[in-house]
């Protein structure tokens, strides 16, 4: 179902609050509302049509038109449409009606525009500080275009300590981070604990929010964000590099060389190789398994040396530029590469044999940190989450970008919904990107890496990209501007969803399971925090069925 | 008890305990520190050991500049490791700062926070280059690097040669000029 | 007189072997594990420079109490140093033959409750919750131990331990099948006994971060850690002391220190390998590992009373 | 089934072998497109401010001490170590070296700065020619060189604490 014709179901109901359209492609679909109807639109475009929730973004665009904007996103998999609802706000005192009532994974986003750009959402169910330090001053919202991106407001307290809410009676709070060995980065979970039991817990996270989004629309330039962008997360950092590049491209209409397609395929299923390594490793080392940790690490290693060889870097690769990539993959090294491959897809088919039958391991995996097919839905978890739970997405085969669409491949889906079925998905989707990288290394054409740009990019362009991250769906929106760097850019990464999930996982789980439950959605905290703070709560020492507990996860 | 102590000084070239922690960084140092311990690099055969716990630590590896968030935390951290210890600074945020080393959420390199001992940079450093920067603070090899300068000694263009560089105060300093 | 001198004596050196080969062993399981997981390791003799080095640190006060942080920390390592004074090393009677079997099981019983001391005065809530772990795992382990020495005493009609350990049922050539029962439940719990995975539940780093010993530092860690090492022979050798005493009880002292050493060191690569291959197991597994095991050596003690 | 996964797992570990590196006994030698260090080369730098303009971190600095003396410092504490200065100096005085053994005690260890005399063409600023299609576009508006205001030679200025400023850059002036 092409864009147009969703378009159209819209417009059959909600004719009069369409302000403005626009189709940029088929597979791209931006609608302008009134504010007032704001909500209705989205609750038919999220319930009635089914659409998958990505993100709920903000920006300042008081420059340009004299007001802010809010856009929500929507994902229609199975069309393969991105859909973008947006409204205009006004200059003072923006408000704008919330929709977490509705989709209930809308709250960090809303939340977060709340913080960071003074936008509030009303009727939020929780509006409490997300993103910004503890001691950051009331009335001061950084991503606001009259705020400089080293602008520390007078009044910042240092000594400001975060406001946890009270305890659920008869729990005990356990502090977990926000430096926990498991955890590897700065994240701070209350949990509130019953004997062994996690009853629920408090997030404050966002510690590692770099304003990286403040940055990309002041400092830098759209060159330099590949740069930045890779470096928000240090395990997919090529994710966010290609997403962006592809955000821009999409919005400035520019054509990328096939060559550079392939390139950028390669590269990022290079990426996923080594981090579904990791984290079977890693994931072993949270069950206290060091030995199947180290070897995972050793099946890797060839990997990192592959893409050192490749890019010059073991990590941030350094990849993208506007309109192209960087590095080539000569025919030596698409030798090479191959041979890493066997050896690769050796090993790991006897890791993955003798992993399959562990039942040492699946009893510290099995039945853990469950995930249903609803909580999938309402919160809008990505990638193997969703795919381990039997939500048979992926953005590789529904939207396609690079070259996805000229390789075979099996989106590979479990219906366990446990950590277990996450090992497993994680553990096969290996084997795809074996397949994939093979593929795209017999298909590579030749040609340039780079395409021609003449002029400057169109001004005020908005454009959206989703690219498979190996932890689910990284979302990138560019809106194109002056001085040679976007107006606005905006990442949401799959942890931030993800994340969101955590209290209904780990709810009435023993503690020993909370470390591998948060493990399995293999948190990337760097990625998620980019902006600000946060916190969660699902509180109650009385059991929830998982009606309850998505109403609470609604009202909180 | 000063003998222990001493002792101590001297087993650290033997054996280091190390604590990480990420105060903010985006996980690639955090990956490349998990990987000196894996079987290609193993550090364990120098006696280096990853521990759960500030107590138990003799060196603090930060990685990730230092954030107003977690800035308290990790002084915290810091000052719950026994004496004697060190601070190690891995990757370019935490030894510099970043590219966000001035944004509003960010206080800027760890040494604002912790007297940092030794810096390895990178972004993220390979494994060997942790192993090097190891090395250089155990004293097992000596550092190379020296901060560079190039002055000009007469109003032309100097054409250089590597074989010039001369140590001066321990600094590399570009001696002999030549006209064009 | 000269004999309770001599006595005394070789109860030192009792001593000086288990502080000695403690962290040889320790060393031995590094290496070994370095091994199964590819990598170099480190050298065997690791763990006495770690040893040493905590020795030099700098002690932190801190926690609830200070004054029971030190008590419990030198408590650990002095009760399993007694328990290696009374090791009946090649069937020797210790102190005139008047140490019983009792007394060890209230010894080995006190160097676990050294460890719940130790949680208890760090007073964090990782602490407690390690303690707390501690307690229930004690609760199901220590009985295992008495029952296999109970089996024993009841086969030779005496508590004396030199009596129950070496040249008991266990090693007479009418093997009762309670024995063959025990013996397999001595082997499915000593990685427990000694504190490996996958039963290193209290001190589990990821999951509680080391527990009970995470407020601890310098030389009170190196106690603890000095303790563990020495808990892991001394399990071993009453493992073998119990169930393999052949070839002991005949020659020279330190011969027979020499063969049981041997032994224990091959039990040690067991532990070893078993603690290599596998995950962690959860509190309640561990649990109900633990009921399962008891049980059956409670069948045992019922068979062995009536004489199989 | 669990033993012989368990027996599957160990044959795995003990395959492989030993597989330890012995650096740092001996070295490895980097692949050649290795991004290390870069090395600034002040014979063929013409200070056209370009790697300034484009580095991402912010960390070279350029400072014009008066009509005809140009500093370039690189500071190197927050290199990212990307390549992006070595691709847009038109004049390839930029090279990513192979060296990534630069740990130190001391950081400023890793700077390196060059004087150079700045001929006629200094003031236009746009000495650099485009290395991709984007970078044309952004020779715009960066140059401040106000030499009483501020005398950081960079599109947004007063970034760097004063003192710092002061602190990082020592020029002797003869």
């Amino acid at each position: 179902m092409p864009a147009w014709k969703i378009l159209n179901r819209i417009k059959e109901r909600f004719a009069a609050a369409v302000e403005r359209t626009d189709v940029p492609a088929n597979n791209r679909l931006f609608v302008h509302v009134r504010p007032g109807d704001l909500r209705e639109v989205c609750r038919h475009v999220f319930r009635d049509m089914d659409a998958r929730y990505v993100i709920s973004i903000g920006w300042d665009d008081r420059p340009h038109s004299g007001g802010f904007v809010v856009s929500h996103h929507f994902s229609f998999d199975k069309a393969g449409v991105l859909c973008c609802v947006l409204v205009r706000l006004p200059g003072d005192h923006p408000k704008v009606d919330s929709v977490s009532e509705i989709i209930p994974g809308a709250n960090w986003a809303e939340r977060e525009f709340q913080d960071l750009l003074g936008i509030c959402p009303e009727g939020h169910p929780w509006p409490k500080r997300l993103v910004l330090p503890d001691g950051w001053p009331e009335g001061v919202h950084p991503l606001r275009k009259d705020v400089a991106w080293n602008h520390v407001p007078e009044g910042y307290n240092h000594d400001a300590e975060h406001r946890f809410e009270d305890p659920p009676p008869g729990c005990v709070v356990v502090p977990f981070g926000p430096f926990h060995p498991t955890l590897d980065e700065p994240e701070h979970f209350r949990l509130y604990v019953e004997g062994e039991f996690v009853r629920g817990c408090e997030y404050r996270g966002f510690m590692v929010h770099r304003g990286i989004e403040k940055l990309g629309d002041s400092v830098l330039t759209y060159n330099d964000i590949p740069m930045a962008a890779e470096r928000i997360c240090g395990i997919c950092g090529s994710v966010h590099n290609v997403a962006y590049a592809q955000a821009v491209e999409q919005a400035a209409a520019l054509g990328v060389p096939l060559r550079a397609e392939y390139v950028r395929t390669i590269m990022l299923e290079l990426e996923r190789l080594h981090s579904h390594l990791l984290w079977v490793g890693l994931a072993c080392h949270i069950v206290g398994f060091d030995t199947l940790f180290m070897q995972s690490f050793r099946i890797r290693e060839p990997v990192m040396w592959m893409a050192e060889k490749i890019s010059g870097n073991r990590k941030t690769y350094a990849l993208c530029v506007i309109g192209g990539v960087r590095w080539e993959i000569t025919h030596d090294l698409k030798d090479e590469m191959r041979a890493m491959l066997k050896t690769l897809e050796k090993e790991w088919l006897a890791v993955a044999g003798a992993v399959k039958g562990d039942r040492n391991l699946q009893k510290r995996t099995k039945g853990i940190g469950v995930t249903s097919k609803e909580l999938v839905k309402e919160m809008g978890l990505v990638g193997p989450i969703a795919r381990a739970a039997g939500v048979n997405i992926d953005c590789r085969r529904d939207l396609p970008y690079a070259a996805y669409d000229k390789v075979d491949f099996d989106v590979v889906v479990h219906e366990g919904g446990d950590v277990w079925s996450r090992v497993l998905v994680r553990v096969l989707e290996v084997f795809e990107s074996i397949r994939i990288i093979r593929q795209c290394l017999d298909r590579m054409p030749d040609g340039p890496l780079q395409a021609k740009l003449n002029g400057e990019l169109p001004v005020g362009r908005l454009g959206v990209s989703s690219v498979e991250a190996p932890r689910g769906e990284s979302h990138h929106m560019v809106v194109t501007g002056e001085n040679n760097r976007p107006r606005r850019w905006r990442v949401r990464a799959p942890t931030y969803q993800n994340l969101q999930g955590i209290p209904a996982m780990i709810k009435d789980q023993r503690l020993a399971d909370m470390t591998i439950s948060l493990g399995s959605i293999d948190p990337c905290f760097s990625c998620t925090d980019r902006v600000e703070t946060l916190d969660i709560r699902t509180g109650g020492s009385q059991v929830y069925t998982q009606t309850e507990l998505l109403q609470m996860t609604r009202q909180r | 008890m000063s003998i222990l102590q001493n002792l101590c000084q001297q087993l650290f070239k033997r054996s280091l305990w190390v604590y990480h922690a990420n105060s903010g960084g985006c996980n690639g140092c955090d990956i490349e520190v998990l990987n000196v311990l894996t079987p290609y690099y193993d550090v364990e055969r120098f006696g280096i050991k990853l521990v759960g716990s500030p107590r138990h630590a003799d060196v603090m590896l930060c990685q990730g500049p230092a954030m107003r968030s977690t800035g308290k935390a990790l002084r915290r951290a810091y000052e719950a490791m026994p004496a004697p210890k060190l601070v190690f600074a891995i990757g370019s945020c935490a030894c510099g700062g970043g590219i966000w080393h001035d944004t509003y959420s960010v206080l800027g390199p760890v040494e604002k926070i912790l007297p940092v001992s030794y810096y390895i940079p990178g972004c993220p450093p390979r494994p060997e280059a942790i192993i090097y920067g190891v090395a250089v603070a155990l004293g097992v090899v000596d550092k190379k690097s020296a901060p560079v300068k190039f002055k000009q000694m007469e109003l032309a263009i100097p054409r250089y040669h590597p074989e010039d560089l001369k140590e001066e105060n321990g600094m590399v300093v570009y001696q002999k000029c030549e006209k064009i | 007189m000269q004999n309770a001198l001599q006595n005394l004596f070789l109860s030192l050196v009792n001593v000086a072997v288990v502080l000695a080969v403690a962290p040889f062993f320790e060393g031995i399981i590094r290496k070994l594990t370095a091994m199964v997981q590819s990598r170099q390791g480190p050298p065997v003799a690791q763990p006495y420079f770690d040893l040493l080095k905590l020795l030099g640190k700098e002690d932190i006060e801190s926690g609830e109490s200070p004054a029971m942080q030190r008590f419990s920390s030198y408590l650990s390592l002095a009760t399993l140093l007694v328990v290696a004074a009374i090791l009946p090393v090649g069937g020797r009677a210790v102190l005139g033959g008047s140490v019983d079997c009792i007394l060890l099981i209230y010894l080995l019983t006190l160097s676990g409750i050294a460890t719940l001391l130790a949680g208890l005065a760090a007073g964090s809530t990782y602490s407690l919750m390690g303690m707390s772990r501690e307690m229930m795992c004690m609760m199901l382990l220590e009985p295992l131990f008495a029952v296999a020495l109970l089996i024993g005493a009841l086969h030779t009609g005496s508590l004396r331990l030199d009596a129950i350990l070496n040249g008991s049922v266990y090693s007479s050539a009418g093997f009762p099948f309670s024995g063959y029962l025990m013996l397999g439940v001595m082997l499915f719990s000593l990685q427990a006994f000694v504190g490996r995975l996958p039963f290193d539940v209290t001190e589990a780093e990821t999951e509680i971060m080391e527990g009970p010993l995470m407020e601890y530092s310098g030389p009170k860690l190196a106690m603890f850690k000095y303790a563990r090492m020495a808990k892991l022979v001394i399990y071993c050798f009453l493992l073998v002391a119990l169930f393999a005493p052949w070839g002991c009880g005949s020659g020279d002292y330190l011969m027979n220190w020499l063969l049981l050493l041997a032994k224990v060191a091959v039990v040690v690569v067991l532990v070893t390998v078993v603690a290599a291959t596998h995950a962690r197991y959860r509190i309640d597994q561990v649990i109900r590992y633990y009921g399962i095991l008891l049980g059956i050596s409670l069948l045992a003690l019922g068979l062995a009373v009536f004489g199989y | 089934m669990s033993l012989l996964s368990k027996i599957k797992e160990t044959l795995i570990c003990f395959k492989a072998g030993r597989v330890t590196l012995p650096y740092p006994r001996e070295t490895r030698p980097v692949p050649p497109r290795f991004r290390g260090r870069p090395v600034f080369d002040a014979a063929k730098c013409v200070g056209c401010g370009g790697c300034a303009s484009n580095c991402p971190a912010r960390e070279i600095l350029m400072v014009d001490l008066c009509q005809e003396v140009r500093v370039v410092k690189y500071i190197g504490r927050r290199c990212t170590y990307c390549g992006r200065c070595a691709d847009v100096c038109p004049e390839k005085a930029i090279t990513m070296s192979k060296e990534f053994e630069t740990a130190t005690n001391e950081i400023h260890d890793i700077q390196q700065e060059l004087e150079l005399f700045m001929g006629t063409c200094q003031r236009c600023g746009r000495c650099f020619t485009d290395a991709g299609p984007l970078d044309q576009l952004k020779m715009k508006g960066y140059r401040f060189d106000e030499l009483d205001k501020d005398r950081w030679v960079y599109r947004s200025a007063g970034y760097l604490e004063k003192e710092a400023a002061v602190r990082d850059i020592e020029i002797e002036m003869d």
